[in-house]
């Protein structure tokens, strides 16, 4: 296994938020948690549930993507968070390393009003379902991805089921 | 390569063999399966049906003091409970008790969070109906009356 | 064997005459509502699309909507086949993020549990498996095994599937004997019944034949796909939370991880079948030490986890399960993001049927252990 | 012989299929509650002492329903299709020996006759897959049509080993020359061929493939093709499929019994000879009954591989060796 250690992921994940840190605007009830004071923050595992937490502009997603390909991480999933008092969207990324003791948490922050966020379906493919489930319940869309079409809600679904304004199918 | 191929037709047509003569053994054994309805089983003690009211042995009514406690742990709001505080009586008594069945996912949520241990789970595994009205309202007040007589 | 050179020959001869076959959401194969939609050249798929959200509840929302207690027993229904881990996955992340304590003899009881609830999970898979490969008998067999685990479960918790045993903290009620000497029974009664498995079943020629170099899936693909569990253990990677990301007291015993390099139909089934010996000595394990004391730790009435996010994952039987809560430090969950294991091994189906033939995609479907409900939530 | 002609051929048209209808439902019954052992359950119980009346059950219920052509159907072809399989399967009880004096017409090339019968079977199934206007059925009839052509092969090759051992194709002839004990039956019969047992086995397999019987039920393949031809097939339509599939075993094992274990003769003297043959129908039958339930179906391509590549050559090779013999001998 080539995996870099931590100290390393660390550095390159710094590099890469602190070229454009001014977008980084934390808001609404988590100013005190652990997971965003900094952009690229040691978490402990058992507090958490991850080691290592990189809030990551969105431009360099799919690079840090990349990166956790290079190191051989495996894709674990996509959380969606509806911020509606802060009026962002939050999309969390799970990774594991199926070699070692490392979990990675990348994140990205939209605003409510124009949920996009690139895909990273071209690095991990297996992200592909998770996008669309993710699109299905927030409505936030994933460009460049080839099919946003509803995975797990019927054809149809125009609504959002999991966005915190949403009462209800008539 | 050619041996090979020898030895798995040979090994291959064994190992059929083999399969026969286990299935052969257990259709010389008796079945396993209990001829239900004919036959049924015992539920076990923690069997989890439908929820009732355990039954005072003295005074033959039902424990329960409706404190709503069951009603607001019940995950699918399926639980109605009633009650008045009658004259001379310490605590409130039960006066209604409505359980829809059809809700209901037998989590256990309102026997354990019971402050008096008025409820308890009972062992009715055959519930079945052509109608749906039957087990819309289960009344456990209603049927508790029923098993005193 | 055929191989998918062969296939792409096959398809560029200029008769591109290629049909859409619907496999369910009403098909014998699919163990439930899951509908593939099959683009079929002859009997070779050139695209297999898998429509789910036949049965999706929204579980995810429902977590929204009700207390942390009040969403316990919808872990046991998102796959009703191993609701144990389920409800550990999520029980685990409150505990975490609440910092609730859980006392030793709970977390012995709960990997006891588990452990069951995984060996008939992969009985139920083994015996659905040989359905679709049109062996009848041995599905009984295992349902035969399956049903002394379930009357173990129904005497401890109350009920057959949905057990909803584990709550913050510890478990619903303690284990008795009953229950200890119930699971030693089992465990001397299994060995023999998987060695006549092996005979009945694993040596079987047609049996090896249908599962040798059918379905290779490797684990590259399973890397990007987020497969877990034994699809991504039959690929070489001995990858298992139990072991990499220890939770509860799994690191207080000995049990090997089985992996096989092969990556085909047959590894899978094999890392099945060895996992439920490596469950039967983790059983022996856990039953022999199981200490004393309460089963249940101190609790606050009513549980606000203190504000942030917080996983927890588990092994279940068909891989990786985590949880991802995140908490407003309020009694009701802001989000329950439930991460399953067979959403993302299904959505490697696509990608590994491709140039297969239709008898060999089925043989490879039911390799990966789909539980519909679980990917469907 | 006292009975007119005229008369003794009808009361064999009436028993033959007599015959057929009772062992296609009672075989249905056997299945079943084989099954049932062989599962560790008891099987049909509820219809009859220990479900005898099952069939019956079963045949009323099948013959009330309708029988439903799909829209887009071939209705000729669709309807024709269980005619065509039921009838061949019955003109092959015709010529069957059951007993020493008990065949309604004891005709010299009868085994040829029974196999030229068997090849319309796999026009039937075809037909009744392709006229339904289903793509699983389409896909079935596509397996049963190359299975079969697959399996006429070795199947005709070891009946011409036994043509060459018994140097008859009357099905009459050839149970009398295997009079005595059971070291007379053709299976035993080393001397003729040294790899007769082989050559039962293959003849058995090939049976098996013929009567599309698992693990070789390519057609039906119910995990994967839903029922395969007779998808669309509804009450008696599938009924007859089913009876005809029966039938068809029953002409096998029939066959088995007449080429390999000396028909109804008698090993130890005792009881008619109609007995024996049918104590050695059953006994092969019940072994088909045995397979079925033991094994999980072979892959389609495992199927003809194992035709085209283990059966044939085998197969040839017995055909040599008898020829070997004679020659030699």
């Amino acid at each position: 296994m080539t995996a870099a250690p931590l100290e390393e992921l660390i550095a390159v994940f710094r590099a890469m938020t602190e070229s454009d840190n001014t977008e980084q605007e934390v808001s609404g009830w988590d100013e005190g948690a652990a997971s965003s004071r900094e952009s690229v923050a040691v978490v402990d595992h058992d507090a958490n549930g991850w080691h290592l937490d990189v809030s990551i502009p969105l431009d360099r997603l799919v690079e840090a993507a990349g990166v956790l390909d290079r190191e051989e991480f495996a894709f674990d999933t996509i959380t969606g968070v509806d911020w509606i008092a802060a009026g962002d969207m939050e999309v969390v990324y799970d990774f594991f390393h199926p070699g070692r003791f490392l979990r990675v948490v990348l994140r990205v922050r939209v605003r409510r009003e124009q949920p996009e966020v690139p895909t990273i379906l071209h690095v991990f493919p297996g992200a592909g379902w998770h996008e669309r489930e993710t699109h299905d319940f927030f409505g936030i869309r994933f460009s460049g991805h080839p099919d946003l079409s509803p995975l797990l809600l019927p054809e149809d679904a125009d609504y959002h089921p999991l966005r915190k304004d949403f009462t209800g199918v008539a | 390569m050619k041996k090979n191929a020898l030895k798995e037709i040979v090994t291959g047509f064994a190992s059929l063999l083999t399969g026969m003569r286990i299935t052969l053994a257990q259709f010389f054994k008796p079945p396993v399966t209990v001829n239900y309805p004919r036959q049924s089983l015992k539920m076990p003690a923690r069997y989890r049906g439908h929820i009732t009211f355990v039954r005072d042995q003295e005074t033959g009514k039902s424990l329960c003091i409706a404190c709503k406690s069951c009603q607001k742990a019940c995950p699918s709001d399926c639980i109605v409970v009633e009650g008045v505080k009658r004259e001379g009586e310490k605590r409130k008594s039960v006066t209604d008790f409505k359980l829809d069945f059809t809700k209901c996912s037998l989590c256990g949520s309102c026997v354990e969070v019971c402050p008096v241990d008025a409820l308890e789970f009972s062992k009715h595994y055959n519930l079945a109906s052509t109608n749906k009205e039957k087990f819309v309202v289960i009344d456990l007040v209603k049927d508790l009356e029923k098993r005193g007589k | 064997m055929l191989h998918k050179e062969q296939i792409t020959n096959h398809s560029t001869d200029g008769h591109n005459e290629t049909f859409v076959l619907n496999l369910g959401p009403q098909h014998p194969a699919t163990h439930g509502v899951l509908r593939v939609k099959m683009t079929m050249d002859g009997e070779y798929i050139t695209r297999a699309e898998p429509v789910c959200g036949y049965i999706h509840r929204m579980h995810e929302k429902m977590g929204e909507n009700r207390t942390w207690a009040q969403f316990l027993p919808n872990t046991s229904r998102i796959d009703y086949l191993s609701a144990m881990h389920y409800t550990h996955a999520f029980v685990g992340a409150v505990e975490r993020a609440a910092r609730i304590e859980v006392p030793p003899r709970a977390e012995f009881v709960r990997v006891i549990t588990s452990e069951l609830n995984r060996i008939s999970s992969h009985l139920v898979w083994f015996g659905a498996y040989l359905l679709d490969l049109g062996g009848f008998t041995p599905l009984l067999y295992a349902f035969d095994d399956r049903e002394r685990i379930l009357d173990l479960l129904e005497g401890l918790t109350g009920a057959r599937l949905t057990y909803c045993y584990y709550r913050f903290g510890g478990l619903c009620n303690d284990v008795d004997e009953d229950f200890i000497n119930g699971t030693r029974d089992f465990v001397h009664y299994m060995r023999p019944r998987l060695k006549m498995y092996r005979a009945l079943v694993t040596d079987n020629i047609i049996f090896r034949k249908r599962l040798e170099n059918i379905g290779i899936i490797d684990a590259e693909m399973c890397r990007k796909y987020g497969a877990t569990g034994p699809v991504i253990r039959g690929a070489g990677t001995p990858y298992d939370v139990r072991r990499l990301e220890p939770y509860s007291v799994y690191d207080a015993f000995d049990f090997d991880i089985p992996h096989y390099p092969e990556g085909d139909c047959m590894a899978r089934y094999l890392v099945r079948m060895e996992e439920i010996e490596q469950s039967l000595r983790i059983l022996e394990q856990a039953v022999a030490k199981l200490p004393d004391g309460p089963h249940i730790g101190k609790v606050p009435r009513m549980i606000k986890p203190p504000a942030g996010d917080y996983t927890y994952a588990v092994e279940a039987a068909r891989g990786r399960m985590m949880v991802r809560i995140v908490s407003d430090g309020k009694e009701i969950p802001y989000r329950v993001k439930l991460r399953t294991p067979s959403f993302a091994n299904l959505s490697l189906f696509e990608e590994a049927s491709r140039g297969m033939l239709l008898t060999d995609a089925l043989a490879l479907m039911g390799s990966l252990d789909l539980v519909i409900p679980d990917i469907d939530r | 012989m006292s009975i007119p002609e005229p008369f003794r051929l009808a009361s064999f048209v009436v028993g033959i299929m007599a015959f057929v209808g009772l062992n296609a439902a009672y075989l249905v019954w056997v299945e079943r509650k084989g099954a049932g052992r062989f599962q560790r359950r008891p099987g049909p119980t509820e219809v009859g002492y220990a479900g005898l009346l099952q069939p019956i059950a079963d045949a009323v219920k099948l013959m009330t329903k309708q029988v439903i052509v799909p829209p887009g159907a071939d209705a000729t072809l669709f309807r024709l299709a269980p005619v065509l399989i039921m009838t061949p399967a019955m003109m092959c009880f015709t010529v069957l020996p059951f007993g020493e004096t008990l065949t309604a017409t004891d005709i010299n090339l009868g085994l040829l006759m029974i196999f030229a019968l068997g090849s319309i079977n796999v026009m039937a199934i075809m037909l009744g897959g392709w006229s339904s206007r289903n793509k699983y059925a389409i896909i079935s009839s596509a397996r049963v049509v190359s299975q079969n052509v697959a399996y006429e092969i070795p199947m005709l090759l070891t009946v011409v080993t036994m043509l060459m051992v018994t140097g008859s194709a009357n099905l009459n002839q050839i149970v009398q020359q295997q009079a005595g004990a059971f070291w007379n039956w053709n299976l035993f019969n080393l001397a003729a061929n040294p790899l007769m047992p082989v050559t039962f086995v293959i003849f058995f397999i090939c049976m098996l493939a013929e009567t599309n019987r698992a693990p070789f039920d390519m057609a039906e393949a119910e995990s994967e093709l839903v029922a395969g031809a007779f998808t669309e097939y509804a009450g008696m339509g599938f009924g007859v499929f089913f009876m005809a599939e029966y039938a068809n075993i029953v002409v096998g094992c029939s066959l088995a019994t007449v080429l390999f274990f000396g028909g109804w003769q008698s090993p130890i003297g005792v009881l008619p000879g109609v007995w024996w043959f049918l104590l050695k129908l059953y006994l092969l039958i019940f072994t088909v009954v045995w397979i079925r339930w033991t094994f999980p179906r072979t892959q389609f391509y495992g199927l003809l591989n194992l035709s085209w590549k283990i059966l044939i050559p085998v197969s040839l090779a017995t055909v040599v060796s008898t020829a070997a013999v004679m020659k030699v001998f």
